[in-house]
């Protein structure tokens, strides 16, 4: 559905990456690789239309994308490299934003089963800046759900996680995948998810 | 219908953070009577004084309180990524603006405005000169938020110099002041003033959506 | 008149005429203040304190035909996208905003005498003070802005808008009845000075051109340098 | 030694976050002008009228910039975890709170100190009481940056019993700008005023570093 | 020369960890692992005296560290797992002002050296804001040079880099090792760096 043709990057008069090639069809995982600096972050973004290309273009659905953007955000979960939830409110006045923000209808007893295998159930009331790292980044997937949106565009998703929510991770992966989601995600690490195809920058 | 149950989300949304962030309603507000007090202390207890110059010091400590909040207006929704999943969720950065315009006049003003008639009775304000002052500064409020948009959204690309934004808005807030002032000690031109104001506010308005949206997008491209 | 919207050609015309126009900027200020001092009159009214009008009037004048002439640049690069426009807001604005302090510092230490306070709030005063403010955030934001391509845009806008102000502090001695001295030399008409004080009016008033034209082609050329090696 | 070699250091790192230069220190000060304008604008051009408020609006911006850079104040480096840093590079909370408060003092109070001449010439503040003027504005100003420590520190905590922090101090401060405005306006009484004040200035100050000290620490505890 | 003593912590009554015994030595590596929000950031933090332990205690060169603190601080550097360095300035203030503020004697020529090590001479003149994720934890690794302190306490070091960046890591950890320092560090990632000890939470 998504197709980038030819993509080239500049920033500041300097070149980041040239002619990448890239298209994410529906029951894809698409996983982006390359050393620190290499552009990963940046092409997530032009993939959201926040980066004016030098050269190259996205379409989206046979479209460009620039003309079709609001359909395509429409579909579209993006979860930065930075978490969003609002550190100074509790995990359920975050989740509660979130579910009014995103007009959600997922079912509250949904959201409780997610939070008992993330295990994020017992901090309901704590407030997000005094979670672990690890349980913040878990807490930020819930967005996913709660958007439950086609495609998931997430920038290092995996660090710093444990093994076991990595699993838990690559499993909800899984899922959407059998749904016909897409995803396309970057990560440094190495892990057992079963990935459609895998772009080095 | 999704579209109002969109801009309803994006209440719910600022509702929460500005109550968590109650504090800062009442810190301008306080702040707000706290000026009062000084400037009834330094002029004296003469009450006909004070009642020359209270509506002067209301609509400059409206100002300046406004002027406060404008540091809240995009940073913190910038800085922890939110104005971007926003914009992801489907506003474009000129709705992100006019919504936050809005939630910045009920947030911010709003509470101003209720407190006035407090503010009026420590200062001496004749009761009929009351209701010019709510209508000017009902319109003359809104103006400001608009300013604030404008101008705080151009201070995510300076991001060094926080008060150069506040400095934008108070020189082109100058003309509005005086036209506030001018309708409620001018009663005899009241319509033609508060229409110069509403004329104002229009004009900001419209380019409101259009300069803070081209800010925003540009600084979330560069963050 | 090329080189008057274009960078290059500006900088050839530039290396010609600076020498000239420095020296000549000296020889009229030695010729300027020789005759402010020496060879004018005392006013019958205001004694010897007129020869400040010799420093205030020219430097009002400057400042605001230095923002009138910005606000066509910026009018130049907005409308005709040409960039010189940018170049010389950037290069010129703290000239003005120096001759707009000197018109301020001189018309306060006249105004003591005269008026027996050094400030007064009158139409006048108080738009060449905001005057002043605006130039003073046309350099800040000059300075704090990072990305460069949408900082001279945003200040040409409010170059733009700012120059509302200008035709307040030119006519606002006529729209309002004020303290300040109204037009007696730039009438129209004929101007109600006698000539043995026009004479050092209008030497010094080229002279602060001079020196006007001669600072900002230093800093002109300085910035397309500047510009060029952000480009390379 | 090594100590002042330490403070300075501190300083330094100071200096280079609250001013990217010079132009910050002249953005402050030029904020201050244009707010006088401000004040005016909406008062009246009127001689008598603005001298008897010259005094209020110098108090005035002066808690209204304190407020201004509260946010500044300790929680820019609470949040980026270079409070931290500092204390584990040997600065105990108290001697942190201590500093930082110098460094409000100085970087935001003393621009406005050096621009009160020029401002009480606009604002018409007759010669003889600008040292009265100045003396109080130099120790209320100090009790001002001591206050604003305790004050946002205590929201560094951000719990909800803290929640009034800042309006507690705000209200605190009333008594120390009605003393200010005091000194001035009954100048018969300018000792024992001023002695009065500076009572306060002891007080404040020596509780500063404990109480500052304190929230630091538990906030950094609980972050 | 830092002994952990059958530490226990609790927070708002919840128990995060018990009777953690632990010595760091010097020239000794200290891996902490464990699942999220087991307690590694709680741990390194009690270290250095800002979490009251419930029970145990801690000792710094025989004395409980709490009687001697400074002495301690005087010789540790920490990272925290968010980076510290200031985003509005440029690569190169931030490090002046770390320089000036740690009255640091490192020569300017060394400070070249690592950052062309650590490739970040490039963006010397750029903003931290535009950086990429692994340059910002890049960048703060120069802290612990520029500090040149003998303990370094870092939480996890290792996540968002690239593997060659870690192996650039792992060599300046053996270089600091050989000239008697001592590294406690958390990390949920597999990697090559020869730890002495590891601890799992
Ligand atoms: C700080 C105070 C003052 C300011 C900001 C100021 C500003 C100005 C400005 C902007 C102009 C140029 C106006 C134009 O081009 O039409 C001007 C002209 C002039 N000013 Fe002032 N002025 C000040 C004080 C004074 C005082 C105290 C006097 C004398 C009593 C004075 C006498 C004049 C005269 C004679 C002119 C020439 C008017 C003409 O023929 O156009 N000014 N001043
Ligand atoms: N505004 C900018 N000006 C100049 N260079 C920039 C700008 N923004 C980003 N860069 C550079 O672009 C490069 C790519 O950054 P990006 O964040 O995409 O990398 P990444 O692949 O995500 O790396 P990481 O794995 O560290 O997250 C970096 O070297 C960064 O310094
Ligand atoms: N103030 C607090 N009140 C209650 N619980 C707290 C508080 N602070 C931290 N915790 C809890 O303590 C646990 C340990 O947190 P810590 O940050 O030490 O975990 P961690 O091992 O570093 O995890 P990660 O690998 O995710 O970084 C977490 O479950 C966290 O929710
Ligand atoms: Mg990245
Ligand atoms: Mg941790």
């Amino acid at each position: 559905m998504i197709i980038v043709k030819d993509l080239s990057i500049e920033r500041s008069n300097k070149k980041i990456f040239e002619n990448v090639n890239l298209s994410v069809g529906s029951g894809k995982i698409i996983l982006l690789k390359g050393k620190n600096g290499s552009g990963k972050t940046t092409l997530l973004k032009a993939i959201l239309n926040l980066i004016e290309p030098s050269s190259g273009a996205i379409y989206w659905k046979g479209k460009l994308l620039r003309r079709n953007l609001y359909d395509f955000f429409s579909q579209v979960t993006f979860i930065a490299d930075k978490t969003s939830s609002l550190s100074k409110l509790s995990v359920h006045e975050n989740i509660n934003i979130w579910k009014k923000f995103f007009l959600s209808n997922i079912s509250n007893s949904q959201i409780e089963n997610i939070l008992k295998t993330l295990k994020l159930d017992i901090y309901l009331n704590q407030k997000v800046n005094s979670l672990s790292l690890g349980e913040t980044k878990k807490l930020e997937f819930l967005r996913l759900i709660i958007e439950n949106k086609k495609i998931w565009i997430l920038d290092e998703p995996l660090s710093n996680l444990d093994d076991e929510s990595i699993d838990l991770i690559g499993q909800t992966f899984e899922d959407h995948r059998s749904k016909e989601g897409s995803i396309i995600y970057s990560s440094h690490q190495e892990s057992e998810i079963n990935v459609s195809e895998e772009v080095l920058l | 219908m999704i579209i109002l149950n969109k801009i309803i989300s994006f209440y719910y949304r600022e509702y929460k953070l500005n109550l968590s962030g109650f504090q800062d309603i009442l810190t301008n507000i306080v702040f707000f009577f706290v000026s009062i007090f000084i400037f009834i202390f330094s002029i004296g207890p003469e009450k006909e004084k004070i009642s020359i110059l209270g509506i002067g010091i209301v609509w400059t400590l409206l100002l300046l309180s406004s002027t406060l909040s404008l540091r809240k207006f995009y940073q913190d929704d910038f800085e922890n990524g939110n104005l971007l999943i926003m914009h992801l969720n489907g506003f474009s950065f000129g709705s992100i603006a006019i919504l936050k315009t809005f939630s910045h006049f009920l947030f911010v003003q709003i509470p101003f405005l209720i407190s006035i008639p407090i503010a009026s009775v420590l200062l001496n304000i004749a009761n009929d000169k009351l209701m010019y002052l709510f209508a000017s500064f009902a319109l003359g409020s809104f103006i400001l938020s608009c300013l604030g948009s404008i101008s705080s959204s151009m201070n995510l690309m300076n991001q060094r110099n926080f008060l150069l934004g506040s400095i934008i808005v108070m020189i082109f807030s100058v003309p509005i002041i005086i036209f506030s002032v001018g309708i409620i000690n001018m009663e005899e031109n009241f319509n033609s003033l508060i229409s110069i104001l509403f004329g104002i506010l229009l004009i900001v308005f419209a380019i409101n959506p259009w300069a803070s949206g081209f800010c925003l997008k540009l600084s979330i491209e560069n963050n | 008149m090329k080189f008057l919207v274009n960078p290059s050609k500006f900088n050839e015309i530039a290396d010609y005429i600076f020498k000239p126009v420095l020296i000549l900027s000296i020889i009229l200020f030695a010729i300027g203040l020789l005759f402010s001092f020496y060879l004018s009159p005392d006013d019958y009214q205001q004694g010897s304190t007129v020869r400040i009008m010799y420093v205030h009037v020219p430097s009002a004048w400057l400042a605001l035909l230095t923002y009138a002439i910005m606000t066509l640049y910026s009018v130049l690069a907005l409308a005709f996208r040409l960039p010189f426009g940018f170049i010389f807001n950037t290069a010129v604005a703290p000239i003005g905003a120096v001759f707009t302090l000197i018109c301020i510092i001189s018309g306060s230490l006249w105004g003591k005498p005269m008026w027996g306070t050094w400030w007064v709030w009158d139409a006048r005063l108080t738009s060449v003070a905001i005057l002043f403010v605006i130039y003073l955030i046309i350099i800040f934001m000059n300075l704090s802005f990072e990305n460069r391509i949408i900082r001279e845009k945003v200040v040409a806008i409010f170059i733009l808008v700012g120059s509302v102000n200008l035709p307040i502090v030119k006519f606002s001695v006529d729209w309002w009845n004020t303290l300040h001295q109204p037009a007696t030399i730039s009438k129209l008409s004929k101007p109600s000075i006698d000539p043995s004080m026009m004479t050092p009016l209008i030497i010094m008033t080229f002279a602060f051109i001079m020196i006007g034209i001669a600072i900002a082609i230093l800093r002109i050329k300085t910035e397309i340098i500047s510009r060029k090696s952000y480009l390379s």
